[in-house]
C-alpha cells in the first residue's frame, strides 16, 4: 500500500522488527491520546460553548481523578521504558560469533577494513544473516553510524572505539549516513552497504587479494617490535598477549577489567594508564607511530591470538590456548 | 534597632519597596540567589575535574605534586585572614564604626593583593617549567609511589588546563571583589554606610566568603589529594 | 527588624578553627592514608566551608527565611550534576 | 472603527516620559518588557528568515541554492537566534516581565535596574551575534560539540560563545529578580495559593534559569579557551572526553526547554481559565507540576547523548528518568481540559492559541516519549524526527502560547484592541501552516534523513517539498498578527480596563497601567480565577 510512500525505511535487519514494534504501539498510543485528548477539548468546546445565560459551573477539582492520570499514565510510562531498553540492551550487546568490521571515520568518509582484510571506502558489503560487529574510531570528530535500514545508529568517536552490530536479513542496498554533524561536508558523509547472498558475498571476498587483518597486524606486532617484550612464552618483560582478549586482566591497582577492544586499543596508546599485575610499566606508548588503521590491525591481531586460528595466520608456535572468542557487551572507559 | 519609624523616611528605602525590612530581605536573597549561580558555575569545573580526577588518578597526581605546597598552603592563610578582615568590616558597619570599616576594607584588598602576587608567582613558576598546556607544554613526572612509571604527559597537560581555569577563574573572582571593595572603602570613607544601611558591604561580604569558599575546595583538590611519597 | 550582631571575639575563635584545620589538613595530606587520604582532605575543607558560611556568612543568625532552603537546593543540583555524569563515566567499565 | 480616541488619556506608563532616553534608561518593568518585545521580535524574525533559507534550500535534493558551508551556518544561526535570543526570553522577559510584578500587586520587580542590566546584557550578547554572523558566521549547530567546535571548524565560534554567554547572564538575573519578587513583593493577602498560576509558571522557569544557566556560561568559556589558549579539557588527543561537554552542555540545554515551555504553560492556563470563565480544575496539581517540571527536568538531560557513546547503564538510567518528567505535563495536559468540562467557552483569538497549544504541544510531548523510549531513539536520533519533535514543541507549543498571551494581554499592554477577525485568521494559517511545515518531518525522520543535511537523497523529496510549502505559510501567520499589532497601536479601539472581564490583578489596574501599576497598593482577598464572582457581574458580552 505504502510502496510509493513508505512511512518507514526498509526492514533489513534483525533488530529492525523490533524497534518498528515499538513504534508503531507508540504510534497506536499516542494517536490514541491525542485523538481522546482533542475529543474532549472539542466536545467540552462545543457543548459548552458560551450561551447567553448559562453561567459557568466553578469545579474545584478532584484528587482521584489526579491520582487517576498521574498513575496510570505512570505505568504506561513504565512500560515503554521497560521495552525500549530491552531493545537497546539488544543493540548494544553485539552476540559473540559476530564477524568484525573495523571503521575509521574521518571528515568525511567511510574507511571499512574486514577481518579477512578486504578494505573498502563509502561501502561495506555483508553477508546475509551473519552477525556483523563494527568497532569504530574517528580520525578527527564525532560522526555517527547510521543505516536507517537496519535501524542501527551509533556516534563514532575520536581517541576510543564505540561498537554497534547488526544481522541483515535481506539482500540489497541500503543507505549508510552520518548522522552526527561534522562539518562542511556531513551531508555527504554517506555510503552504501550492500548486502549479499553468501555465496556470492564468498565470492566478492575472495575477488580481491587482500592481506586479512589479523595478518596485517601480526607483520606490524613484528617491524614495531611488540614481539620483543610480548612473546608466545612466559619469558618476554611484557605480558604473554595469548588469551588475553576478551578475559578479565588484574591490574597493578587491584581493579579488574576486561580486555576489550577499547582496552586493546588503550594499551598500546596509553600503556600507563592500566599496568598489569605483575608487569613494570616499561611499554612505551605508540600514540602518534601508528594510524588508525593499523591500530585497527594490531587490536584484530591481538585478539587472535585466541581465537580459531584463521586459516592463513601462521599459529604462534606453543599455543594452547583456545577458542572461546572475545566478545564482551560494548563497553567504554574515559580514555 | 528600631526601624519601623525611621523606615519611612530612610533615604536608602526604594521606591518600590513597602518598608526597609522588606528590602533588606530582598537584597540577601538576592544576593544568596547570586552564589547559587556562582556554585553551578563552578560545579561545571569541579564536575570535569572529578571526572578526570578519578579517570587518570595517578597521572593527576604526579602533576598535582609538582604544585609548590608551601605557597599554596601560605595563600589558603592569606584567604583565610581576608575574610576574618571582611567579616569585621561587616560587624564595623554594624556597629557604626566608620573608620574601622574603611580599615577593614583596605586590609581585605592588601590581602587579597597578597593572593594574587602569590598566585602570580606560582604562575610564573608553570611558564618556567612548561606546565602550561599548549605546543610548548613538557611534563616528565612519574607516578608518585611508583618511580619508574612515568606519567602520561598528555593526562598532566589536562590537570594543568583544568588547574589554570579553575584558579584563572577563582582569580577573576578575587580581582573582581578587589575592585569591588576598593569602590566601598571610597563609598565607606564618605559615610555613605550606616547601621541602618549597609546592605552592600555586607554582600560583598557575602561574596567574598564565596570565593573564600571556592578556595578552601581548590586548594585541596589541587594541591593535596595524594600529595604523600 | 532584629539584626543580630556577632561579637568580634567569635569570629576570630572562627577564624583560628579555620586556621588550625587548614594545618590539619596539610598534614594530613603527608601520612599516606591511601583511599582516605581524599577523603580526609575533603571533609576537612567541607567543615571549613560550613564554618565559613554559618558565621561568617551569617547564615546561622540569618533573617531571611529563605536562605537555607536555597543553600540546600545549590548544594542539591550540584549534587545532582556530578553524581548523574559519573553514572556515565564510571559505568563504563562494567561489563 | 478606526477612529483614535479623543479624550485625554489617563496618566499611565507610555505617557508618563517620553523620549529615548526615558526608554534606554527606564527601570519601569513595563517598558523595559516593551524594549524585550521589540528585541526578541526582530530576532524572531532573523531566525525565520533563517528558516525560510534552510526550507528553500531543502526544497530540492540537491544542495543548489547556497554552499555547504553556508547551509551549516545558516542553520547553526537559525538554532542559536531561535534558541537564546527568542524563544528563552521570550515569555518571561516579555509578558513575565510586564506581568509577574501586577499580578502580585507589586509596584516594580524586586530590582529593577538589574532588570534593565539583563536587557542591555541581552542587546550585547545579540549584538556580539548579529556582529559573528555579519563577520563570517558559525557551523557548529547550536550545540557546539567538541572537538569540532574547538578544533576543527574555523569559523567564529568563540564569538558565537561569547555572545551565548552574554546573553545566559541575562536570563540568570531574570530568572534571580523574579524569585526574589515573588517571595518578597508579594502584596498583601496573595498567598502562595493564590497566585495566578502565570507566575507559578515563571517562578519555577526561574529556578531552572538560575540553576541551569551557569553551567552552560562556564562549558562555554572552557570550549573557547580549549580554541583559543589550547587548554586541552575536551580534547581527545589529550585523553579528554568530548561526552563531557556534552554532560555539561545538555545539563543546562535539557532544562533549558522547560524554560521555554514553562511559561508558555502558564499563559495556556491563563487564557483557558478566562475563556471558559472558570476556576482551573486542580488549581494545586497544575501549579506544583511546573516546580515538579523544573526539579526532574534536571534529572534526565544524558537522554540527548543515548548513542553518543555514553555507558549502557547511564543510557538506561536517563531513559528511566526521562519519563517522570512526562508525568507532570500530563497533569498539566488533563486539567486543562477538565477546566474545560461546564465552562462558558468563548473562541477569541487568544483561546485559539490556547486550543493550537493544547493539540500541538500534546503531539511534540508524546512524540518526546518516542526518543526517551531507548530502542526508538536509537534509530530516530540526529533524524528530522527529532526536528519535528522539537518543532511542534517550541513552534507549536510555546510559540502559539505567546501569541495567545500577546493577544490576551495586548490591550494592557498598549491600551489599544487587536482585530478580532483578523486575530482568529492569523491563529487558523498558523495552525495549518504549522502542520504542513512539521508533521512531513516525522515521517522524513522514522524513513531515515538525517538533519543538518544540506542534501539528501532524493526520495526524501516530496515530504520536503510540502515542508518548505508549510513554512511559506507559516510565514503569512507570523508577519500578519506583526502587521495588525503595530497598527492597532493606532488605529485599534481603546481598550477598556478590563476587556475579557478577566481575574487577575493586571486586570484591576487601568490600561494601560500607570507607572507604579496600582494607585494603591491592592490586599487580596480572593483565591485566583475567582470567576464566580467575576461571571455574576458580567452582562457585556465579549467582542466576538
Ligand atoms: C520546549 C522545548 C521542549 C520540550 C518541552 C521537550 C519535552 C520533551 N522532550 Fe524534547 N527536545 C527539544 C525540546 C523540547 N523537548 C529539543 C530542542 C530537542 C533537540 C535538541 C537538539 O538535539 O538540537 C529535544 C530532543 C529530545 C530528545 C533527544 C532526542 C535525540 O536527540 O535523540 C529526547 C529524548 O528523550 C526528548 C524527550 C522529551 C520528553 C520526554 C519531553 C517531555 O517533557 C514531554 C512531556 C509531554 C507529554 C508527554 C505530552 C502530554 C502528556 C499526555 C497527554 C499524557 C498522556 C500520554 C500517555 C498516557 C501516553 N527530547
Ligand atoms: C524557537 C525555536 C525555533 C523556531 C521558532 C523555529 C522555527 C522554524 N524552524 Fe527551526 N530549529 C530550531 C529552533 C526553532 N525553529 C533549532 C534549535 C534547530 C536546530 C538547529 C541545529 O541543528 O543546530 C532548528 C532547525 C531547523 C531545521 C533543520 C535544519 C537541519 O537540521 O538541517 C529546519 C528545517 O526545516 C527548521 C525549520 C524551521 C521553520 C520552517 C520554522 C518556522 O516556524 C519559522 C517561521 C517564521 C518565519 C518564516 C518568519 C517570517 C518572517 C518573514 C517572512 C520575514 C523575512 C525576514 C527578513 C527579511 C529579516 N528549523
Ligand atoms: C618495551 C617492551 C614492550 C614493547 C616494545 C611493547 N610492549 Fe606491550 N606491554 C609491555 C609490558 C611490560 C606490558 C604490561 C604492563 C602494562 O600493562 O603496561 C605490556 C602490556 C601490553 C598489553 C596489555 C596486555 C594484557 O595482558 O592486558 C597489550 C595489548 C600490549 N602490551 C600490546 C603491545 C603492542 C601491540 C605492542 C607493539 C605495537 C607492544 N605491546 C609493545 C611491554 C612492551
Ligand atoms: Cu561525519 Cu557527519
Ligand atoms: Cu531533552
Amino acid at each position: 500500500m505504502f510502496n510509493n510512500f513508505p512511512l518507514w525505511p526498509e526492514r533489513a535487519s534483525s533488530l529492525a522488527p523490533g524497534v518498528d514494534a515499538l513504534y508503531i504501539f507508540l504510534v497506536i498510543l499516542s494517536g490514541f491520546m491525542s485523538v481522546l485528548i482533542f475529543a474532549f477539548v472539542l466536545f467540552f468546546a462545543a457543548k459548552y460553548r458560551r450561551r447567553p445565560g448559562v453561567l459557568a459551573e466553578q469545579i474545584e477539582g478532584s484528587n482521584a481523578l489526579e491520582l487517576t492520570w498521574s498513575i496510570i499514565p505512570m505505568f504506561v510510562f513504565l512500560a515503554i521504558f521497560v521495552w525500549g531498553a530491552a531493545l537497546y540492551y539488544k543493540m548494544r550487546t553485539p552476540p559473540r560469533d559476530a564477524t568484525e568490521v573495523y571503521v575509521v571515520a574521518k571528515q568525511w568518509m567511510w574507511k571499512f577494513e574486514h577481518a579477512e582484510g578486504q578494505r573498502e571506502i563509502n561501502e561495506l558489503h555483508v553477508p546475509v544473516g551473519q552477525n556483523v560487529k563494527m568497532i569504530m574510531t574517528s580520525q578527527d570528530v564525532i560522526h555517527s553510524f547510521f543505516v536507517p535500514a537496519f535501524r542501527v545508529k551509533q556516534d563514532v568517536l575520536p581517541g576510543r572505539y564505540t561498537i554497534t552490530w547488526f544481522k541483515a536479513t535481506k539482500p540489497g542496498t541500503y543507505h549508510l549516513f552520518c548522522a552526527e554533524y561534522c562539518g562542511s561536508q556531513h551531508s555527504g558523509m554517506i555510503g552504501w552497504i550492500d548486502v549479499m547472498e553468501p555465496a556470492q558475498y564468498q565470492a566478492w571476498l575472495s575477488g580481491g587479494t587482500a592481506i586479512p587483518a589479523a595478518q596485517a597486524g601480526q607483520q606490524l606486532f613484528a617491524s614495531l617490535g611488540c614481539v620483543t617484550c610480548h612473546r608466545a612464552d612466559t619469558q618476554g618483560r611484557g605480558p604473554n598477549l595469548v588469551g588475553v582478549a576478551g578475559k578479565p586482566v588484574l591490574l597493578e591497582d587491584g581493579r579488574t577489567v576486561t580486555a576489550d577492544d577499547e582496552y586493546i586499543r588503550e594499551s598500546i596508546l596509553n600503556p600507563g594508564a592500566k599496568i598489569v599485575a605483575g608487569f613494570k610499566p616499561i611499554m612505551p606508548t605508540f600514540q602518534g607511530m601508528v594510524t588508525e588503521e593499523q591500530l585497527n590491525e594490531l587490536v584484530a591481531y591481538v585478539k587472535s591470538l585466541n581465537q580459531t586460528p584463521l586459516n592463513q595466520i601462521p599459529k604462534p608456535t606453543s599455543v594452547t590456548q583456545n577458542n572461546s572468542a572475545p566478545s564482551g557487551a560494548p563497553q567504554m572507559q574515559v580514555q | 534597632m528600631s526601624d519601623s519609624e525611621v523606615a519611612v523616611h530612610n533615604p536608602a528605602l526604594r521606591h518600590h519597596f513597602a518598608e526597609v525590612e522588606q528590602q533588606r530581605n530582598a537584597s540577601s536573597l538576592g544576593m544568596w540567589l547570586f552564589l547559587v549561580t556562582e556554585v553551578m558555575f563552578f560545579g561545571g569545573m569541579f564536575c570535569a575535574y572529578l571526572v578526570y580526577r578519578t579517570a587518570h588518578f595517578g597521572d593527576f597526581a604526579a602533576a598535582s605534586s609538582t604544585l609548590d605546597l608551601k605557597l599554596g598552603t601560605i595563600n589558603t592563610a592569606v584567604l583565610i585572614l581576608s575574610s576574618l578582615t571582611v567579616v569585621m568590616a561587616v560587624w564595623a558597619a554594624q556597629t557604626g564604626k566608620q573608620k574601622a570599616l574603611v580599615m577593614y576594607l583596605l586590609l581585605t584588598i592588601v590581602l587579597g593583593l597578597a593572593f594574587l602576587g602569590v598566585k602570580g608567582v606560582e604562575y610564573a613558576e608553570k611558564f618556567e617549567k612548561h606546565h602550561v598546556p599548549g605546543p610548548t607544554f613538557h611534563f616528565a613526572g612519574a607516578i608518585p609511589g611508583h618511580p619508574d612509571h612515568p606519567a602520561d604527559p598528555r593526562h598532566a597537560e589536562m590537570f594543568f588546563s583544568l588547574y589554570f581555569v579553575m584558579t584563572g577563574m577563582h582569580a577573576v573572582h578575587m580581582i573582581i571583589g578587589i575592585g569591588l571593595f576598593a569602590f566601598l572603602a571610597f563609598k565607606a570613607s564618605r559615610g555613605a554606610y550606616t547601621p541602618a544601611y549597609f546592605t552592600p558591604i555586607e554582600n560583598a561580604g557575602l561574596y567574598w566568603h564565596f570565593v573564600d569558599i571556592i578556595w578552601i575546595y581548590l586548594f585541596p583538590l589541587l594541591y593535596l589529594i595524594d600529595r604523600h611519597k | 527588624m532584629s539584626e543580630h550582631i556577632s561579637s568580634p571575639r567569635l569570629y576570630v575563635g572562627i577564624w583560628l578553627s579555620l586556621m588550625v584545620l587548614t594545618v590539619v589538613t596539610v598534614v594530613a595530606a603527608q601520612i599516606d592514608l591511601g583511599a582516605f587520604n581524599t577523603i580526609v582532605a575533603l571533609t576537612i575543607a567541607s567543615l571549613k566551608a560550613v564554618l565559613v558560611v554559618l558565621f561568617f556568612m551569617h547564615v546561622k543568625y540569618a533573617h531571611e527565611r529563605m536562605i537555607k532552603p536555597v543553600i540546600a537546593a545549590a548544594l542539591f543540583f550540584l549534587f545532582l550534576l556530578l553524581a548523574l555524569s559519573m553514572a556515565d563515566f564510571a559505568t563504563r567499565l562494567w561489563i | 472603527m478606526a477612529t483614535t480616541a479623543v479624550t485625554p488619556e489617563r496618566a499611565n506608563y507610555l505617557n508618563a516620559e517620553y523620549g529615548v532616553k526615558s526608554w534606554l534608561l527606564t527601570v519601569d518593568h513595563k517598558r523595559i518588557a516593551l524594549l524585550y518585545l521589540l528585541s526578541v521580535t526582530l530576532f524572531f524574525f532573523l531566525g525565520g528568515f533563517f528558516a525560510l533559507l534552510i526550507r528553500l534550500e531543502l526544497l530540492t535534493p540537491a544542495g543548489d541554492l547556497m554552499q555547504a558551508d553556508t547551509y551549516n551556518k545558516v542553520f547553526t544561526m537559525h538554532g542559536i537566534i531561535m534558541v537564546f535570543f527568542f524563544l528563552i526570553p521570550v515569555v518571561p522577559a516579555v509578558l513575565g516581565n510586564f506581568l509577574m510584578p501586577i499580578m502580585i500587586g507589586a509596584k516594580d520587580l524586586a530590582f529593577p535596574r538589574i532588570n534593565l542590566l539583563s536587557w542591555y546584557l541581552y542587546v550585547i550578547g545579540g549584538l556580539l551575534i548579529l556582529h559573528c554572523m555579519l563577520t563570517g558566521g558559525v557551523d557548529t549547530g547550536w550545540t557546539f560539540y567538541p572537538p569540532f567546535s574547538t578544533s576543527f571548524s574555523n569559523t567564529k565560534v568563540v564569538e558565537a560563545g561569547l555572545a551565548v554567554f552574554v546573553s545566559g547572564f541575562s536570563s540568570i538575573l531574570t530568572g534571580l529578580n523574579f524569585i526574589v519578587t515573588v517571595h518578597r513583593m508579594r502584596a498583601p493577602g496573595m498567598t502562595w495559593d493564590r497566585l495566578p498560576l502565570f507566575v507559578w509558571a515563571n517562578y519555577a522557569t526561574s529556578i531552572v534559569m538560575i540553576l541551569g544557566t551557569p553551567v552552560v556560561a562556564i562549558t562555554i568559556v572552557l570550549v573557547a579557551l580549549e580554541r583559543t589558549l589550547h587548554l586541552g579539557i575536551f580534547d581527545p588527543k589529550l585523553g579528554g572526553d568530548p561526552l563531557l561537554f556534552q554532560h555539561l552542555f545538555w545539563f543546562y540545554s535539557h532544562p533549558a526547554v522547560y524554560i521555554m515551555i514553562l511559561p508558555s504553560m502558564g499563559v495556556i492556563s491563563e487564557l483557558i481559565t478566562c475563556f471558559s470563565r472558570k476556576r482551573v480544575f486542580g488549581y494545586k496539581f497544575v501549579a506544583l507540576s511546573s516546580v515538579a517540571i523544573a526539579v526532574l527536568g534536571f534529572l534526565v538531560w544524558a537522554h540527548h547523548m543515548f548513542v553518543a557513546g555514553m555507558s549502557l547503564y547511564a543510557g538506561l538510567i536517563f531513559s528511566f528518568l526521562s519519563f517522570f518528567v512526562a508525568v507532570p505535563s500530563a497533569i498539566k495536559v488533563f486539567n486543562w481540559t477538565a477546566t474545560l468540562y461546564k465552562g462558558s467557552i468563548s473562541f477569541t483569538t487568544p483561546m485559539l492559541y490556547a486550543f493550537g497549544f493544547l493539540g500541538l504541544f500534546t503531539m511534540g510531548g508524546l512524540t518526546g516519549l518516542f526518543l526517551a523510549a531507548l530502542g526508538v531513539d536509537v534509530h530516530v536520533t540526529d533524524t528530522y524526527f527529532i526536528v519535528a519533535h522539537f518543532h511542534y514543541i517550541m513552534v507549536g507549543g510555546v510559540l502559539m502560547g505567546y501569541l495567545g498571551g500577546m493577544h490576551f494581554w495586548w490591550p494592557k499592554i498598549s491600551g489599544r484592541m487587536y482585530p478580532e477577525f483578523w486575530g482568529k485568521l492569523s491563529a487558523l494559517i498558523v495552525f495549518l501552516g504549522f502542520n504542513l511545515t512539521f508533521f512531513p518531518q516525522f515521517i522524513l525522520g522514522y524513513m531515515g534523513m538525517p538533519r543538518r543535511y544540506w542534501q539528501y537523497p532524493p526520495e526524501f523529496q516530496i515530504l520536503n517539498v510540502l515542508s518548505t510549502a508549510g513554512a511559506s505559510v507559516l510565514a503569512v501567520g507570523y508577519l500578519l498578527p506583526m502587521i495588525y499589532f503595530v497598527w492597532s497601536m493606532r488605529y485599534g479601539k481603546p481598550a477598556p480596563d478590563n476587556p475579557w472581564n478577566a481575574a487577575g490583578l493586571e486586570w484591576m489596574t487601568s490600561s494601560p497601567p500607570p507607572t507604579y501599576n496600582f494607585d494603591e497598593t491592592p490586599v487580596v482577598t480572593w483565591e485566583a480565577y475567582n470567576y464566580e464572582e467575576l461571571n455574576k457581574k458580567e452582562e457585556v458580552p465579549v467582542e466576538r
